[in-house]
């Protein structure tokens, strides 16, 4: 190639490495070992870990979700119900509060999380009663109950 | 730039004789691109930055682009206080500024009677704001908290007045930037005095109810989060609780042991109720039975004081004649 | 309410409780799940799997578990030493006879995540095939869990009167010979 | 990115600001342009259009213009907590550099930085929190001595 002035040659050398390698450095400073200096370990450390962030973002959600599962099973078996049921009860009665409000309020709120729970256990013998009926068996069945 | 472009040149000259008409026209041009030469010159600037540490910090007024008038006229209409100017500029001026003012004036050599220094500092007004401060928070907390006792009520003004809060205060009201200080970066001392001067200025230009609102909104909002015995030290809660208690013809406290858990390990918790004519007054937990007693003793002194965590938060809504300058502020803040 | 100070409030909210469950007649799996909840921190509202916030469990009379079933027979314990025909097999009666605790412990550690942690876990959890105890650990207990399964009553300790009223689906003729 | 490699902060406010009165956090706005550079054109209209209709609407800010030969036009933001913000207004137009202003003047000057959630208290619970014996029924006390 020709270079009819420096400034063109100046021009056409390639990038400065120096700061390739900074860019992809910057976010390995933390990791453990010679993968936070050494740029040929950095860089697949670092796509690695980007990966990796990328996943979590999906799994981070699923997860805090559980954790919320198990912290409200865990505040509604303290009263006395399993958390099926709770969940259940609470959304038939149309409070519309999610996991995340409910487990903190087990956590922060006891008080308020046991009138849910007791809001809950009242619609439950609510829908216990309607389903039972008040104890007679339905015209024209005849059964032992009636006999005694 | 101008040393890089240098650099360039002078290695251009060494580089040969068929570079020498290249060399006339790289002057011309500026080198585009990749600064190489950047990073050398970061390395310096850090290895220099190492060797001597940073700069001695200069005080903002001494910087680029700094009008005290225009500052000391926004800081009046950021705060959304009707100072007087003068006042406020008053406020700003130390007694050590104008001492080291006056010296550098005699070691310059000027004439003390062609260039007077008339200058009045805020050694009135702090002292005046001071007292006014004090007076309007002890009003203040014993309006709040009518069961707190005088010495609470002295604690917490003291946390509220202390240097601490009013300094961090200052410092997030950009009253550092404006005061007038022999010493750069303002000691606590001289920046509290200047807060206080601040008060004092706002109290004579507007006012004791208004400078009472800013005092409000501005110290008091820093009670939020607040625990009450961080601001009062009490040794012996249990002492103070019977004193309060005999003085309200309540029956003693009588501790007893409600609750333990791992109690011969190293992680024993000991809840304690103190029962008063065999009513629960409160419960505490503790790593030991004494512990458990003291913390029990000291809810039911927040809870006699009304000073619990669940307590009606305190009014600041925005006075009534300020009430429609505040609203549109806020509609244009969101 | 409380209105505790914060690190009080700390102490009480990450203090570990102990609890005690008697196994007199119980089956050994419904201990263990009673166990590995507590032994993990998920009854708790508070839980996270990093903060261990799990308790003690003290199991007391494991020597009088039941199995139901023929498990006492039939259910193997296979463990292998690493050396060659080092293949153990022995049968959960076998076992409760050389080790009355061996059969609670090995049903809670297996009930337990299989992480780092179990090992602690399992250090909590403090089991004893009679019902006496040792004083310190009796001074740390809380609370009293109730038993899963209620002990069914044997024959013996019914009244004569209770067995007389007991419904009968066919009274035996009196020549009837018991096999 | 990964959350572990970048800083982050809880939610917080400049001295609990908007609980009495609401203050404008930022202080002075510094805004440094060419006379004649290509690249200032969108900045030099700014200062022909709105910067006077921007001061006047923002009393507590301190407008400086300086024009200064050859620079980089950009805008310095300084807020009431001491931070610096600067702004590269390079070849931005009249609009969106007023638009860059009124976001500016409304930041609180706190770094930018990820938020770990998008609310926080200091005192998260009114009730009093949940410890282990909160839901126990006061009947189970100390442990009954075991039938030996």
């Amino acid at each position: 190639m020709v270079f009819l002035s420096l400034s063109c040659w100046i021009r056409n050398r390639g990038p400065d490495r120096y700061w390739k390698v900074q860019e992809v450095l910057k976010h390995a400073r933390h990791f453990r070992g010679r993968k936070n200096r050494c740029y040929s370990l950095a860089v697949r450390a670092v796509r690695r870990a980007f990966v990796y962030a990328t996943k979590a973002r999906k799994v981070k959600k699923r997860n805090i979700r559980t954790l919320w599962i198990t912290r409200i099973s865990a505040g509604s078996r303290e009263h006395g119900m399993k958390y099926p049921a709770l969940m259940n009860h609470l959304t038939k009665s149309s409070v519309q509060l999610n996991r995340r409000v409910l487990s903190d309020l087990a956590i922060t709120e006891p008080r308020s999380f046991l009138s849910l729970a007791k809001l809950a256990r009242a619609r439950q013998q609510e829908g216990f009663r309607a389903a039972l009926g008040d104890g007679k068996e339905p015209a024209g069945v005849l059964s032992r109950v009636m006999l005694q | 730039m101008a040393s890089g472009l240098y650099m360039l040149s002078r290695g251009a000259l060494t580089s040969g004789i068929h570079c020498q008409r290249a060399c006339r026209n790289l002057l011309l041009p500026q080198v585009r691109g990749k600064k190489r030469w950047m990073k050398a010159y970061t390395f310096l600037m850090a290895k220099k930055l190492k060797l001597e540490g940073p700069p001695p910090p200069k005080p903002r007024s001494q910087q680029p682009h700094f009008d005290y008038h225009a500052e000391v006229q926004a800081f009046s209409t950021r705060l959304h206080e009707n100072f007087s100017l003068e006042l406020l500029k008053a406020a700003f001026i130390n007694p050590c500024y104008v001492r080291v003012e006056q010296e550098r004036r005699t070691a310059l050599g000027v004439d003390s009677e062609v260039t007077a220094l008339v200058l009045k500092d805020n050694t009135e007004l702090s002292k005046k704001g001071a007292e006014f401060t004090k007076d309007f928070l002890t009003d203040w907390c014993r309006a709040s908290f009518p069961s707190l006792p005088s010495e609470g009520l002295a604690s917490i003004v003291g946390h509220l007045t202390g240097p601490e809060v009013v300094t961090h205060v200052a410092r997030n009201l950009g009253v550092e930037d404006l005061t007038m200080s022999a010493e750069f970066p303002v000691p606590d001392d001289v920046l509290q005095s200047t807060f206080m001067a601040v008060i004092g200025a706002l109290q004579e230009s507007s006012g004791a109810e208004t400078a009472g609102f800013f005092l409000r909104d501005f110290l008091v909002a820093q009670l939020i989060g607040k625990d009450l015995f961080d601001m009062w030290t009490v040794v012996n809660p249990m002492g103070l609780l019977v004193e309060e208690l005999t003085k309200r013809n309540i029956a003693l406290p009588e501790p007893r042991l409600i609750r333990s858990a791992g109690a011969s390990t190293v992680l024993p918790l000991y809840f304690v109720g103190l029962y008063s004519d065999k009513k629960l007054l409160a419960q505490g937990p503790g790593e030991t039975i004494a512990a458990a007693e003291e913390e029990a003793a000291r809810v039911a002194l927040r809870k006699l004081f009304g000073y619990t965590e669940n307590r009606t938060p305190s009014d600041f809504s925005p006075p009534q004649q300020q009430h429609q300058q505040p609203r549109i502020q806020s509609v244009s803040s969101n | 309410m409380s209105s505790f100070s914060r690190s009080a409030q700390q102490w009480a909210t990450f203090a570990r409780s102990w609890f005690l469950i008697d196994a007199r007649m119980q089956p050994p799996g419904k201990i263990a799940s009673v166990c590995s909840v507590r032994l993990q921190g998920k009854h708790k509202p508070i839980y996270h799997a990093l903060s261990e916030c799990g308790d003690h469990v003290v199991v007391i009379n494991s020597r009088h578990i039941a199995f139901s079933g023929n498990k006492w027979e039939q259910k193997v314990y296979s463990s292998h030493t690493g050396y060659p025909g080092g293949f153990k097999q022995v049968t959960a009666a076998q076992l409760h006879h050389k080790d009355p605790k061996a059969i609670v412990k090995l049903a809670v550690y297996g009930m337990l995540p299989k992480n780092l942690q179990r090992r602690s876990m399992m250090q909590r959890l403090h089991i004893f095939p009679e019902d006496e105890l040792p004083d310190d650990i009796r001074a740390n207990l809380t609370e009293e869990l109730p038993q899963p399964r209620e002990i069914p009553r044997k024959l013996s300790e019914y009244t004569q009167e209770e067995i007389d009223a007991f419904p009968r689906l066919w009274t035996p003729p009196t020549d009837y010979k018991m096999k | 990115m990964t959350s572990r490699g970048t800083p982050s902060r809880f939610l917080k406010s400049v001295l609990q600001n908007g609980v009495g009165r609401y203050v404008c956090q930022l202080k002075r706005v510094s805004i440094i342009f060419s006379k004649n550079a290509q690249s200032s054109l969108g900045i030099r209209d700014f200062i022909e259009e709105g910067v006077v209709d921007y001061a006047k609407k923002n009393p507590g800010t301190v407008v400086y213009v300086s024009p200064q030969p050859r620079r980089i036009p950009k805008i310095v933001a300084e807020y009431l907590n001491g931070n610096v913000r600067e702004e590269i207004v390079t070849n931005k137009t009249s609009a969106q550099i007023s638009e860059l202003l009124t976001k500016l003047s409304n930041q609180s000057g706190l770094d930018i930085i990820r938020i770990r959630k998008p609310q926080h208290t200091d005192s998260p619970s009114i009730q009093g929190q949940w410890h282990p014996f909160v839901n126990r029924p006061p009947s189970i006390g100390l442990i009954r001595p075991l039938k030996d």
